[in-house]
């Protein structure tokens, strides 16, 4: 794809992403800051082909090191928020 | 490149991450209800899902041992402190989790670089422009969010260094990091030997000015702006990620990348508006929970009632409607559960009682409903500040637990206090307050309130909880 | 662009155009609905490129009737909901 | 191909036309409120100036004459009928247009297959599937909406065939358009001879087929449902403008045409649950203006009371709440000037008067917003079905003024009348009201409405303009 085609894309998300999140009241803003931060861990998909990969020695220690992080940014991202937003719907029977 | 699923056409692919992408912005559009944000959770989750499964099998692996072992080992630290963490240590939390994505971009961007010297091909200014981005965002995400963690968590303290000197160091650390990106893009080779060894020196120079940068960025700014730190460093790193997707050409990186971006930003103005400062003003302005000098013996002398658990059961017998007020004491003392109880006996006893939620109460957006849904709290009891201000009038007694500058009438008051024109809860308009917490000592912007002193207020010293307890043993004394 | 880039810009699309029309009101579904129209005239940009540089005369005929039948699309469209909209904002100063 | 910006990179016009799809997206977020709404017109209307521009400017023309002309014509014709056309007469001049936008994609389509046949180069697969959808798509909506348009003017009757018939009739034709499109598919030259002429017979048959189609589909539905179906085939005419946007891989065609596709689709499914009725039904259920012969003798006989100007300014003078609730007549009778007149004397004279409107009053959604708007009625005084329905209790007098199914009480009570669920106005719980019609045939769903028989309902026969002007001036004589 073309920058231009890129940028079309980052456009849209840009308001889409605009639009939802404005949508999303106070109370589940903690939630979704840690639902979000997960999101970011999509920066794990880039990891796998580096760490799996990777020619060099040096560049599958990196590697290794970037999926380590990048799962505990996934993996402990959706957990948290799953863990507080079980407690709303618990609690929060309306 | 050939994986398992190598064999089929490249659209495959590209309709998997398209599919990822639209799971994500289905689990924000599910996240703008509580009843539906669970189920929005997990849908994100699976797009993540999705997009690392076909990922891992659509590259060709050449070590599916460290792959694999990076996989479980990032999963059950995760797992871990997913599990192990108390909710009032969410915030630092989320903010060390940020920092492992911003750092991850890091690495992913250098060990790309050295891979791709490493097929002997000459390094393309896109690949080094977008690596130089990511390298730098990333490195400041990571050691920033670590800081801001290790604020919230109170092993980080204060700066030593003065705001000059401090501002002095990040210029200087930042045009560190933006030469050696330079020297990247322009001449790779600059600090080893043509051809450049494996080790690229100059990538590496900026991430160590970058990570400096990170760590001065976050220091001098007050503990209890970190949240607002955090969410920012949530924007970036969305960001990083979307670049990285520019020069990948990867559709599911793009959006995501560009969903977290909005979704930081937007979070971040949302605090700073409720705070009614700048963003500016968050980041550079020295010290939020600096402590002014100012003369609170002369406001609180001879002006503060005490009052004690029975007393307050005496009250509470005689009231008509509660309103609840909890702040970042509540979350300290996690007396949430009691606070709970306390309310499930008033309601019982057929009064009226509600929260009154102030945007900033606590240390996260959202972090008082988040406690109180963790005691079971019904969701419909929670009101926010437009909603229960009105009703204070006709409130027989405002029980504050932990909270204090969401109840500072300073703010409307004087103009020149550090929150001055932040909307507040008016709590000394109801017929009588008791505010409980452990001492007079100030909030998190480090300025006296008046409302201690009022005729109608009174204090309830001790820890939240405690408190909190010995209110539901004496009402449950009183009343049965 | 691939077939699946352009399919992503149509979801994509389609999410912020549900987004953004399910939160006009009701009273501006009128103005709504003939300016929407009047964007469904963007392929006026096919007829004006089949239309200038048609090489046989029946192309060029069909291009010419399809300038002035998306043209009427585009500029009615727009000016009908101009003078609708004018309406409202003279009569609603709130 | 170049033009005289042929020069420049591509990158040049795909920024230019993502420029445009920013300025659509954002011209229909100013949609969102009265305030910015003009001015998101006007931010639209810049972005499709944009896009025709840069397009001129880029491509070779080769006929530049023709092009100008063609422009020439098309917005001289458009100002003229947007100038000319009376308000009641918006539905079908949106119509209209919509079936101009969609004809000229079915024109484009063809046009462009020729030119390349022209070029003596293959038709692809990719080219001949999209031209086929465009043709179709375009020639349903031409002749769809041109008989949608015709039908909301009353130049156009009802079906002659029965519905059986009909739908047959229906699925020959579009038998035949999917038909041809096979054939133009798989072997472009089945009706002429190889190398194909440039007639390329079986695309026009396929635009014959479809347009016999088109008129058979939207010529048995009921002349009030023409809103649903204009509005449907406007979100048809967006999607084949994506579809085409496909094959071009032109950006903002694919943006653009889907934002109207989603727009049609949801003014489409909303009008449709505001009349409680499925879209199935309103497409192919037969006429929604089928009469019941329904005993409306015995509904009326005796029970209605008749009044007269006078009575009503009397009623009038001893009220301190009045709501209105206009319908189709207002609109047919082009009564809202002199109702903004009477709503104006009222105010002055202290009585708290507003307007009661219902989702699907008139034939288009908002449409009776837009009359009173013109008529310079303030925003404010517009109150919404779920707003103004307990109101009524506390109401003295409800004038309804060309309004029928929407104040009809059978929607609450009668299961099996074609508007049971339908959310009405509950006007009879006033003190008193008053219907202004010219007689008691029934409106749009062909159904008697009790409600003229209620006790405390009377009867103000006459058109909708002439008496709203006389309660106007003898009000004034009353009061001055
Ligand atoms: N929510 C957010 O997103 C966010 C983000 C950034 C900044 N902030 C800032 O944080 C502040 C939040 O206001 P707030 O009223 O919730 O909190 P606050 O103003 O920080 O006050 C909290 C009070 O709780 C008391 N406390 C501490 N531990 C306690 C315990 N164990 N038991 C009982 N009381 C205890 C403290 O007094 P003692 O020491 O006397 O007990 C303190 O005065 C605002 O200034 C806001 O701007 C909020
Ligand atoms: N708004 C939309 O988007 C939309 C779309 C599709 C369908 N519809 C349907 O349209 C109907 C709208 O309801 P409605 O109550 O507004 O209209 P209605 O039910 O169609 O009734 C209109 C009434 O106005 C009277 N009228 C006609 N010309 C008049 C004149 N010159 N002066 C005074 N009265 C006149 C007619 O009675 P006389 O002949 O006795 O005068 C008629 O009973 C609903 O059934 C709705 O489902 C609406």
């Amino acid at each position: 794809m073309t920058f231009v085609e890129n940028l079309t894309l980052f456009v849209l998300a840009a308001f889409v992403g605009y639009e939802v999140i404005t949508k999303i009241p106070t109370n589940l803003h903690t939630p979704l800051m840690s639902g979000a931060n997960a999101i970011s861990g999509i920066t794990l998909l880039g990891s796998v082909v580096v760490a799996g990969s990777g020619s060099t020695t040096l560049a599958t220690v990196l590697g290794f090191v970037a999926v380590v992080m990048a799962t505990i940014n996934v993996v402990g991202g959706y957990l948290v928020s799953h863990f507080m937003l079980a407690q709303f719907s618990r609690g929060g029977r309306d | 490149m050939a994986g398992v699923l190598g064999g089929l056409p490249e659209a495959v692919l590209q309709f998997t991450y398209l599919v990822a992408a639209v799971l994500f912005i289905q689990g924000l559009r599910d996240m703008t209800h509580p009843r539906t944000a669970t189920r929005g959770n997990a849908t994100s989750a699976g797009g993540m899902f999705l997009a690392v499964l076909v990922t891992v099998l659509w590259f060709e692996i050449l070590s599916p041992v460290v792959l694999a072992a990076g996989l479980l080992v990032g999963g059950a630290v995760g797992v871990w402190l997913a599990v192990s963490v108390e909710t009032t240590e969410m915030p630092q939390l989320v903010g060390l989790f940020n920092g492992f994505g911003g750092g991850a971009s890091a690495l992913v961007a250098g060990a790309e670089l050295i891979d791709v010297l490493g097929t002997g091909t000459q390094l393309s200014v896109g690949l080094t422009t977008t690596a130089a981005i990511a390298g730098i965002i990333g490195s400041v995400t990571f050691w920033g969010s670590l800081v801001a963690a290790g604020k919230l968590h109170g092993v980080v303290g204060d700066s030593p260094v003065s705001p000059n000197a401090g501002h002095a160091l990040k210029g200087l650390f930042l045009l560190l990091a933006v030469l050696a990106g330079l020297f990247l893009i322009v001449r790779p080779d600059i600090f080893g030997q043509p051809p450049v060894t494996p080790w690229l020196p100059s990538y590496w120079v900026l991430v160590a000015a970058a990570s400096v940068l990170g760590v001065f960025l976050v220091v001098p700014i007050g503990g209890a702006d970190m949240p607002v730190v955090i969410a920012l460093l949530n924007s970036y790193s969305g960001l990083a990620a979307a670049t990285t997707g520019f020069v990948l050409d990867n559709t599911v990186l793009i959006i995501a990348g560009t969903l977290v971006g909005a979704s930081g930003l937007i979070l971040t103005v949302i605090m700073c508006d409720s705070m009614n400062r700048s963003l500016r003003n968050v980041l550079f302005g020295g010290l939020g929970g600096e402590t002014e000098s100012e003369d609170m013996d002369e406001i609180y002398e001879g002006q503060i009632t005490e009052t004690s658990p029975e007393e307050v059961v005496m009250l509470m017998e005689t009231t008509q409607r509660v309103v609840i007020v909890p702040g970042y004491g509540m979350a300290v003392a996690q007396a949430q559960h009691a606070v709970a109880e306390l309310v499930g006996l008033l309601d019982e006893n057929g009064v009226d009682v509600e929260f009154g939620i102030h945007p900033v109460a606590g240390r996260m957006p959202g972090h008082m409903n988040a406690l109180l849904a963790e005691a079971d709290v019904p969701y419909e009891k929670m009101r926010e500040l437009e909603e229960v201000n009105p009703t204070f009038s006709q409130t027989d007694l405002v029980i504050v637990t932990g909270a204090n500058d969401v109840v500072n009438p300073k703010a409307n008051t004087d103009d020149s206090s550090p929150i001055a024109g932040m909307p507040v809860l008016n709590v000394s308009e109801a017929r009588s307050v008791v505010v409980n917490k452990r001492s007079l000592s100030p909030g998190f912007s480090g300025i006296p309130n008046p409302l201690f002193a009022k005729d109608n207020a009174s204090m309830l010293f001790g820890d939240a909880k405690e408190s909190m307890q010995a209110l539901v043993n004496h009402y449950k004394e009183e009343t049965s």
